[in-house]
Formats: structure tokens, C-alpha cells, sequence
């Protein structure tokens, strides 16, 4: 049988669809990048990677650009079939500002891009993104974002992953990533496809994209 | 061509870090008389076509603001 | 005549001799827009022109190497016939007018050089320097520049893997912004900036072209900054890190289908420089349409098209059956692209203005015909030892450590790099914070470790030995992460070369790197030159930055410079005596560093790097500033766990503690291994064991009395200094 | 308190990659009347005491507006 496809979405300014698909292919999975403009996924994609970066040059405001293109109204169909989708960093603010997933991701409290390791802590060990870790079990993710304070009513999504100790961007409850009410489309600020290699000092990354294979 | 102002700031009463960090900024630099500091932006387009201000106020729906965090207002110009 | 009255030559920068030399070459009075471009061609910034006669003296060969110094940047062979290719550039002049937009069109400059070669960027460092934190402007300064470093790096997606920065009163005026990129590309695919094949279309990539940097960039770099700096202003060029990201894709995309003929960035003096070079280096000529050039705004003059410094631009050469194809490829990635004229067979450049020919120039005049000029070299004093008893002695050591640890030269400096996005790529296997940014090699199981460094104070007491010293303190550094030198580049930052002894240092440095360069075999494939560094309150330090490119045949082997386990030994590697002559500890420029041990050095390369191969160190740090004690502090810090350990006095305990100087490097490994690494221990160095891994504290044990740090407390100086001087 | 808005925009001539970006996005999304866009700030500042234009003015000289790239206006509201 051959590998799961997974459509990893390019836009103009998109930065980590290389290492997205790299970490697609380490747990077993077919990437395929797919171009903004198109209107389809491609032939046979059974799920989507939004990957990190500054798509259109984060203008206007993160994401929003980007979340207005083509591609975005086939990543709707696709989610609404239950499809899963995972968008990471700027993949996550396009999702919000898309509709796809709720709230919104506002500049960081200091007002400056953080790049650092973080301890996240599984919330909702209950969506399938956390690799049946139990709540409270911690993954060592990096983050590096200019924007990523969620902000929003957690009630309108289940609350997937938090940063543990102090909140480094002033994000509502700590959230680093969020899940839609029916658990497959999920969004996170830290960038687990820099956490797939134990040459790079973490493989905590992996569960999310073995998620999307499953 | 019509030049039309789009006028987008964040909702009372949600957080203005850029507005709270340029009140800090000034009242550092000696600006004592400071109250509230809000930032936002302002977008100036030119537009053909008819009913300009129409066309904004779609522009502004569609893409130029996030009404969860945003208010914004339409303004024709000559 | 200019609008002040003065002759245009005059008014662009050109001294009368070279105006009559323009006259003699051309045979005729050039035009206006001809003679403003000789003028920036003829500037120091484009032209070299009092320092290319002494860089000759650079190793620039070697087994290695597969492009040397002349194209955008250099490039060496790294196994797979894949190449790393690499410059770094200043953005010095700039920085100082506007520094967000000066030193973030500084990264994309370089970066434009890179992928002009055909490489696709994989790293990216800076080098620093600013005026003091006590100082409102110097903050002001260091802060935004640092900012648009950040800003333009992270919207483009190359990781900042490292850098360095000093504050010194030297540079409160002119500060120095230096980037550097590291890009990798198979070596059959390697561009050059040659324009070929006469009738192939000349093509313009990326942005349009407004009236940014309008004698900006190459006039600001190649004159003092005076009183006068206001009517500079106007030309601040604006970066557009967004079209940047998408001039890297296409390019990458175009040439990977093979529609590029050559490549070649936009920078210094816009398209006259670009197209001169491309034409001259290819021996052809080209003729370009002005009206053809997309503009961002109207009214241009033909001159101010032709010089424009609008950023994000390439020019390429592509056959003329390709150019609907380039266009297609460029519009699949949102970016113009433009055939603005054709390959001939003159070898002049001309262009063409509603129709008129404004300009004909055989390009060789504008790249190879400049006025060379012998800087005048007179020799500074000889500077002496300090003599030491005059220095008073820091008794309370504890106190005196975690002063020095606060010192912001000496300080962590995590402000910087964590607004910097380090990892971008999935290829970064060792972070900012080491002694060298450590990035996998795409598609091998190989690393390259890369650094930016600098001994200024050493340069300006003997820059011979402080040339040197530049050289191995960054090739120490990239041993240290187990990396094997390879090659250089280097940014000769100066003051006036006219004046005073500059010329003389210049040329002392170039000398000092060369010989240390040859001696660990690391030649010199690409540079960058940037006097006139000066304002009416002095000179700068003689400042040349040495970037150096190690290999690491394992990646998994790379060594960082943090403590791991209880119970490791840790050795004092290397050779050389610590001294406060020009340290941190004694805070001054002042006395006389000793020259290092080339042979010493080479053999304390080889110790780290075979020690690393075989497995032996859980870490290595060089001892750079602030000496021993601060090494030893950032081994524990960045390692979460303390240490114990006895050295010997010397001539006085603080100087132990917190001299500088030697070629010093604390390992630590597993007891086990103690014995290989001592026996690696060859040709003059020594590897002593001074203590163990372990505790919360820090202890230094000299001459029977031991000084204890908690380590909590020499964390939260080290890593408050920056960030609180800069709240002041 | 007087409100006081300062409107600060990109230079005529200066590159403004925001509004090329918001221009090109707008014509993606189907409003074929689109001429020029550019994005710049609009500052909203409560400030007390005498001459809230000039020390808006003064503001804008000193931290709000970068004039190298940028142009700014100071509007006196009620
Ligand atoms: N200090 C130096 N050492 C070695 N090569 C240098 C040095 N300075 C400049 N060069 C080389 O001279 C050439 C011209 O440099 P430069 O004008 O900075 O390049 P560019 O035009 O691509 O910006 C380049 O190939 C560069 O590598
Ligand atoms: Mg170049």
C-alpha cells in the first residue's frame, strides 16, 4: 500500500513546508506541496499541513492574506468532511482568520519575535494530537513567532496544548495550541516539525504529524 | 479614481500592547500629560468604479479588518 | 555644473585627476548620467580602491576551494559535489543613518549575493558593534538594529545561527552592522555573474525600481559621516524581506530548470554595477532599454535608474527562447519580471532613453580602469606590556567575577538571538550561545559550524598579532564544536585610510590574518571592505571580522560548550599564559597582549577536532573574554549544573582568574576518557585536569584558597545585563 | 483630555510592501477597482495640558513618526 498523502500548503512567504514535509515522510507519510492558487487539494490527499512562515510578508495582519487565496476554500471542504488538518505558527493564524478555527493570534505581550525551547503541557489528552500522552505529560517543542498570543473564547475549542511555567507570549490561559469542537483541525504557535530529529534535541514533534496519518 | 481612508483600531476593550507600549515610551521620554494611547491603521485606497464607499465597507469585511479584535470606518475623499 | 555651483564630478565624489582620467579613457566629456556612473563605480564602496593592492596578500587557494574571491561569494567543496558558499558584507554607513531598515537591507544584501551564486541560503550571522549601553543613542542604536536584523532574517526563513557584538566609546559614532550568509548548491549547478552568449535577453527580477539609495549606500560608505549626514537622508532604502523570500524561490526554481544563464544581484550603485560587472566578466557587452524598467514612481531621470539602490532586485541573462518561461516561472512566485535588453558583442554598456542613447561605456572603464591608490602606511608606536603592579588587584574575586559577568561585552547574549529565529530549516543541530552555530548539510548526515569573529582592542595595540588572533579566535571556536576549518571570509572594517595610521594597520591585519589563515589552511574565498569608519571624535578600532566555515564529517558528533553530567572531569586545554594586559578584567585598551602560537594553535585545532571525532568530549569552550572565570561560568550556566575546580596562580590570583590571552580551551568529558584526550595532547599544548563537573555552585580553587559562586547568582547577572542596561 | 490623532504614513516614493501586499491580495479576491493602496498608522492620544498640537507634534518628531521614511499629520479633535 502506498504512503498516506499530505497536501503541505505554499504560500508566497511560507517558510517551513520543506521541514514540514520532511517530518511528514519521518512518520511514514506522502507530502505533497500544494500551491496557493490552486483550488483542489491534490489527487488522493487525505489530510493538509499549513505549514510555518511569514506568508505574504505577514502584512496586514498574520494570516490573513494567506487565508483569502484559493487553496483555502478546498482546506474548508476537506475539514468539513472531517478531513484533518494541522496548521503550525502562521499555519495557525491562517486557520483563524479562516474561520477554521476560532479567536486569534495578537502580537506577543514584550512586542517582540521570541525564539526559544518550551515545555508544552498536554491539556486535552483526548484529540488525537498528542500521541495518547496523558494530561499533563510534557513536550519539549521550540517557538519563534512575533504574534502569538491567542486570543478568543477557549470554550468554542478544546484547548489541546499549554505552555508550562511562565506564559512567554500572553496568550488567554496559556494556550499554545487549539483544536476545533470536533478535534480535527488543529493549531499551534510552537513548530513540532523542529522536533522530529534527535540531531535537533527533541522528537516530541512527531505525534502531531502522526496524527495526520491516522 | 476615488480615494477612499479606511480607518481600522482595535475594539474597546480589548488589550492594546502597541498602544500601551507607545504610552510607556512617551511618558519615559518625559511626555507627562499622556492618557490613553491607542494604535491602529490607516489604509488608503483608491477605487474606480461606482459607489466607492459600498466597495470599502466590502473590502473591510472581507479582509481589511478583524471584527473579533477590530473596528473600522470608511471615509470618502474628494 | 551641479546645483551648488561646483562642477558634477566634483559634487558626485570624483577628484579632478580622475575626472580628467574618466575624459581620457572615454575620449570625450561623458554625459551626466555616464558620469554619475563613475562615479559610483569609482567610489571606494564598489571599486576597492585604496584596499584591493593589499588584499592580495590573502591565501585565497586550496583543495578545497572551488570559487575564490571576485564572484558574489566564494564557495568551497564539501563532499557529494555539493559546495558551501558564503560572504559576509557591512551595512555599516547605513545602520548609522536609519539602523531597522540599515541593517535589515544589510541581511538582504547578502543574501542576494548568495543565491546570485545559485546557493540556496542556509545560515545566516552577524557581527556588531555600538557605542555603550550607558549611551541613549547607542541603545537606540543596537536595539533597532537588531530588530531589522530579526525582522528580515525570520520574514526570509534563514536561521541566525550566530554573531558577536562589542560596545566600545569607539564606535558611538560609527557603528558597525556586518552580516553574513552561508548558502549550499551542488557544484555543477554553480552560477556565475558572467554574461554570455551574445542575443541572450537581459532580465530584471523582482521589485520595481524607485528613487531608494540614490547616492546612497556607496557615497555613505565611502566618505566620513559629517555634519552634513541630514542630506543623505532622503535615500534610505525601505526592505521588503516578503519579495526577498520570493526572489529566493524563484531564483532557486529557475535555476534548478536550468533557465538561468548567469545571475546577479542588484546592490551598490543598482544596475550600472550589476550589469558593468556581469558585462565585463562575460567580455560582452549589454544594451538595456530604460523605458522598460518597471518604475514604482514616475519621473525618474535615465541616471537614477541606472544607480537606483532599490532592494530586492536580480538581473539574469537567459536565451531568448526562455523568456516567456522565466516569466511564467516568475509570476507562479508573485513577482515581476522584465526583459529590459540583450547580450552584444561590444563590450560597452549602453542604454537607451525614450529612444536616445544616453549612455555608451565599454564596461571594462567602470570595473577594471579605476585609480588605484598606496594608502599611505606609517607605523603607530609599539605599545609595551603593562606592568602589572600598577594595576590595581582585584582581591574580593567573587565580587570582581560577577562584576564581570554583568559587563554586556562579556554578558549572555540571549536578547539578541532569541529575536532571532535560530532554527528555521530543521537543520540547526547547535544554537546561538555556543562558540559556533552548528547546521546540518541538507541531504547528508555532515555539518558545518560557522562564526563570526573579532579581537578589535588586540588589533588596535599590534594588529599583526591581533589579525591573527581575529582568525583563531574564530577558528578556535569552531573547533571547539569538533568542526575542522575549512575556508574564511572576512569584512575589513577601518577607519579613513588616508589619514593618520590606518593604512598601516590595515595593511599590519591583513598581514596577521594571512599568515594565520595559511597556518590552519583556511584561505579566503570571499570579503568585504568598509573604510572610512570615522567621525570627527576619532576612528574606530581596526575591526576586521573573520567568519570561518569548519566541516564536520559526523553531525551527531558536534560538541557544545555546556557541562552534562556529574562526576565529569574537566581539562584545561591549549597553551599561553592568561594576561590583563587589554582584557575585560582591566577593562582598557591598553598594554600588550601576547602574540599567539600559530603552531600551538594549529595543534589545539587538530586535539578538538579528533577528540570530537572519536567521541571523547561531553564539551569544549574556548577562553575568550573575561578569561577563565567567565568560561567556566558559561559552561555551568548553559549546562544547568556546577563545577570544581583548581587552577594555577600564575602571577596573581586574579589574573588566573580573568586574564585573557593563549589559546585555551575547557573540556570536559567522561573520566574514562581523560587519558585519549591527554594523549591527543601534541606539539607544544598541554591537557591538565582542574577539576570536576558537578554541585549547584562554582568553585575556583587558586593557590589554596578557593572563591564559591552560587550558580544561580552568576546566571542572573550574566543573563540581566543586557536587558536591564537597556531599560536604563 | 484632548483626543489628538496623528496620522502617519510611508513617503511618497518610499517603498510600502504592506500596501503592495494588501493591493495584490484585494485584486486576487475579485475588486477589479483597485488603483494604489498604502497602509500607514493612525495613533488615537488622550493628552492633557496646554497645546495638545504642539505636543503631538513634538511626539511625532521624537518617537512616533520615522522621518526618513515616513510623513505624519497631527488632527486636534473636540
Ligand atoms: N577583504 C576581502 N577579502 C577577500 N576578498 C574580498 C575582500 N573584499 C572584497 N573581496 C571580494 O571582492 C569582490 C567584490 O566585493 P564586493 O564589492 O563586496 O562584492 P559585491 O559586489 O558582490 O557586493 C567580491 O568577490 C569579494 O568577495
Ligand atoms: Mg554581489
Amino acid at each position: 500500500m502506498s504512503a498516506t498523502r499530505v497536501a503541505v500548503l505554499r504560500f508566497p512567504g511560507t517558510l517551513d513546508h520543506e521541514s514540514a514535509a520532511k517530518a511528514v515522510q519521518a512518520v511514514g507519510g506522502d507530502p505533497v506541496f500544494t500551491h496557493h492558487m490552486d483550488t483542489e487539494l491534490p489527487d488522493g490527499a487525505t489530510a493538509v499541513v499549513i505549514p510555518g512562515g511569514f506568508s505574504y510578508g505577514d502584512h496586514l495582519r498574520p494570516g490573513a492574506l494567506a487565508s483569502r487565496t484559493p487553496i483555502l476554500g478546498a482546506v474548508k471542504r476537506h475539514a468539513a468532511d472531517g478531513g484533518r488538518v494541522l496548521g503550525i505558527c502562521n499555519g495557525f493564524q491562517i486557520l483563524c482568520e479562516s474561520g477554521l478555527l476560532p479567536g486569534v493570534l495578537r502580537p506577543n505581550a514584550s512586542l517582540q519575535f521570541i525564539c526559544r525551547q518550551a515545555d508544552l503541557e498536554v491539556a486535552d489528552p483526548g484529540t488525537p494530537w498528542t500521541g495518547g500522552r496523558l494530561a499533563g505529560e510534557v513536550m519539549s517543542v521550540p517557538f519563534k513567532h512575533h504574534d502569538g498570543a491567542w486570543f478568543g473564547d477557549p470554550g468554542e475549542s478544546r484547548v489541546v496544548l499549554r505552555y508550562k511555567g511562565e506564559n512567554p507570549n500572553g496568550s488567554i490561559d496559556k494556550i499554545a495550541g487549539i483544536t476545533n469542537l470536533a478535534g480535527n483541525v488543529m493549531g499551534l504557535m510552537p513548530h513540532p516539525e523542529e522536533a522530529c530529529d534527535p540531531l535537533l534535541g527533541s522528537v516530541d514533534g512527531r505525534a502531531l504529524f502522526a496524527a495526520l496519518l491516522a | 479614481m476615488t480615494l477612499v481612508i479606511v480607518t481600522v483600531m482595535p475594539k474597546k476593550g480589548v488589550l492594546d500592547p502597541q498602544g500601551q507600549a507607545v504610552q510607556g515610551a512617551l511618558s519615559h521620554m518625559g511626555f507627562a500629560d499622556i492618557g490613553d494611547v491607542r494604535v491602529g491603521k490607516r489604509i488608503e485606497l483608491e477605487i474606480n468604479g461606482h459607489d466607492p464607499a459600498a466597495q470599502a465597507d466590502k473590502m473591510c469585511q472581507d479582509l481589511l479588518a478583524n471584527q473579533l479584535i477590530e473596528d473600522y470606518s470608511v471615509e470618502v475623499q474628494g | 555644473m551641479g546645483d551648488s555651483g561646483k562642477p558634477l564630478f566634483q559634487e558626485l565624489g570624483l577628484l579632478e585627476s580622475e575626472y580628467d582620467r574618466v575624459v581620457k579613457l572615454m575620449g570625450r566629456e561623458p554625459t551626466d548620467p555616464e558620469l554619475v556612473m563613475f562615479s559610483l563605480m569609482w567610489s571606494e564602496h564598489c571599486s576597492y580602491k585604496h584596499s584591493k593592492p593589499l588584499l592580495k596578500g590573502f591565501p585565497t587557494t586550496g583543495k578545497r576551494v572551488v570559487m575564490g574571491p571576485g564572484e558574489n561569494a566564494g564557495a568551497v567543496d564539501v563532499g557529494d559535489g555539493l559546495a558551501i558558499v558564503f560572504k559576509v558584507e557591512s551595512h555599516n554607513h547605513p545602520s548609522a543613518v536609519e539602523p531597522f531598515e540599515g541593517a535589515a537591507t544589510g541581511v538582504g544584501g547578502i543574501v542576494r549575493d548568495i543565491i546570485a551564486v545559485g546557493a540556496k541560503p542556509i545560515a545566516l550571522l552577524d557581527s556588531l558593534r555600538f557605542g555603550p549601553l550607558s549611551s541613549q543613542r547607542s541603545r537606540f542604536l543596537f536595539r533597532r538594529a537588531v530588530e531589522g536584523i530579526g525582522h528580515y532574517g525570520n520574514c526570509i526563513g534563514i536561521p541566525n545561527v550566530g554573531g558577536e557584538v562589542q560596545f566600545d566609546d569607539r564606535y558611538e559614532d560609527s557603528c558597525l552592522v556586518n552580516a553574513m550568509c552561508v548558502g549550499i548548491v551542488p557544484q555543477d549547478r554553480i552560477l556565475s555573474c558572467a554574461a554570455k552568449g551574445i542575443g541572450n535577453r537581459l532580465v530584471l527580477i523582482g521589485n520595481r525600481t524607485g528613487r531608494d539609495g540614490i547616492g546612497g549606500a556607496s557615497v555613505l560608505a565611502s566618505a566620513e559621516l559629517g555634519d552634513d549626514d541630514a542630506d543623505k537622508r532622503p535615500s534610505v532604502q525601505v526592505g521588503d524581506p516578503f519579495t526577498e523570500r520570493k526572489l529566493i524561490d524563484c531564483c532557486m526554481a529557475m535555476s534548478e530548470a536550468g533557465l538561468l544563464v548567469a545571475l546577479q544581484d542588484l546592490g551598490a550603485a543598482g544596475l550600472t554595477s550589476a550589469a558593468s560587472e556581469m558585462a565585463s566578466r562575460g567580455g560582452v557587452g549589454l544594451a538595456i532599454d530604460l523605458d522598460r524598467v518597471p518604475l514604482r514612481e514616475q519621473g525618474l531621470a535615465p541616471g537614477e535608474v541606472l544607480v537606483s539602490e532599490s532592494q530586492e532586485r536580480m538581473l539574469a541573462i537567459v536565451e531568448p527562447g526562455t523568456v516567456q518561461a522565466v516569466k511564467d516561472m516568475a509570476e507562479r512566485f508573485e513577482l515581476d519580471a522584465t526583459d529590459i535588453g540583450e547580450v552584444t558583442g561590444t563590450g560597452e554598456l549602453e542604454a537607451l532613453w525614450r529612444g536616445e542613447e544616453v549612455v555608451r561605456i565599454p564596461s571594462l572603464y567602470l570595473t577594471d580602469d579605476v585609480p588605484f591608490y598606496d594608502v599611505p602606511q606609517d607605523a603607530a608606536p609599539a605599545n609595551q606590556p603593562i606592568d602589572i603592579h600598577t594595576v590595581p588587584e582585584a582581591t574580593d574575586l567573587a565580587a570582581a567575577w560577577l562584576s564581570l559577568m554583568s559587563d554586556p561585552n562579556v554578558a549572555s547574549k540571549r536578547w539578541i538571538f532569541q529575536q532571532y529565529d535560530q532554527l528555521v530549516g530543521a537543520g540547526t543541530v547547535r544554537r546561538p550561545g555556543g562558540d559556533a552555530g552548528v547546521v546540518l548539510i541538507p541531504g547528508t548526515n555532515r555539518a558545518i559550524a560557522v562564526t563570526l569573529d573579532c579581537a578589535e582592542w588586540h588589533c588596535e595595540l599590534d594588529p599583526r598579532a591581533g589579525g591573527q588572533a581575529s582568525v583563531l579566535e574564530a577558528a578556535r571556536n569552531v573547533a571547539c564544536t569538533g568542526a575542522l576549518p575549512i575556508a574564511s571570509t572576512d569584512c575589513l572594517n577601518f577607519a579613513n585610510p588616508e589619514k593618520g595610521s590606518t593604512g598601516w594597520r590595515l595593511a599590519e591585519a591583513i598581514g596577521g590574518m594571512a599568515e594565520a589563515l595559511t597556518a590552519i589552511d583556511a584561505p579566503i574565498v570571499s570579503g568585504n571592505v568598509s573604510l572610512y569608519n570615522e567621525s570627527p571624535r576619532g576612528p574606530i578600532f581596526p575591526t576586521p571580522v573573520v567568519g570561518i566555515v569548519g566541516l564536520l564529517e559526523d553531525a551527531s558528533k558536534s560538541v557544545g560548550a555546556a557541562f552534562g553530567r556529574h562526576g565529569d572531569q574537566i581539562l584545561l586545554v591549549g597553551y599561553g599564559e592568561p594576561r590583563l594586559d587589554a582584557s575585560r578584567q582591566l577593562g582598557r585598551c591598553e598594554g600588550l597582549p601576547p602574540a599567539p602560537d600559530l603552531a600551538k594553535e594549529q595543534a589545539l585545532i587538530t586535539l578538538l577536532v579528533t577528540a570530537a571525532e572519536k567521541g571523547l568530549m561531553e564539551s569544549a569552550h574556548d577562553v575568550s573574554e573575561g578569561g577563565f572565570a567567565v568560561a567556566l561560568a558559561e559552561s555551568c550556566i548553559n549546562g544547568d549544573i556546577g563545577a570544581d575546580v583548581t587552577i594555577p596562580k600564575g602571577r596573581r590570583a586574579d589574573e588566573a582568574m580573568f586574564g585573557e590571552g593563549g589559546g585555551r580551551v575547557i573540556i570536559s568529558c567522561h573520566p574514562d576518557n581523560v587519558a585519549a584526550i591527554q594523549g591527543l595532547a601534541t606539539g607544544g599544548i598541554t591537557a591538565t585536569v582542574i577539576g570536576e563537573v558537578g554541585g549547584d555552585d562554582v568553585l575556583v580553587t587558586i593557590g589554596g584558597s578557593t572563591t564559591q559562586v552560587p550558580r544561580s547568582q552568576l546566571r542572573e547577572v550574566w543573563e540581566g545585563a543586557i536587558p536591564q542596561a537597556l531599560e536604563a
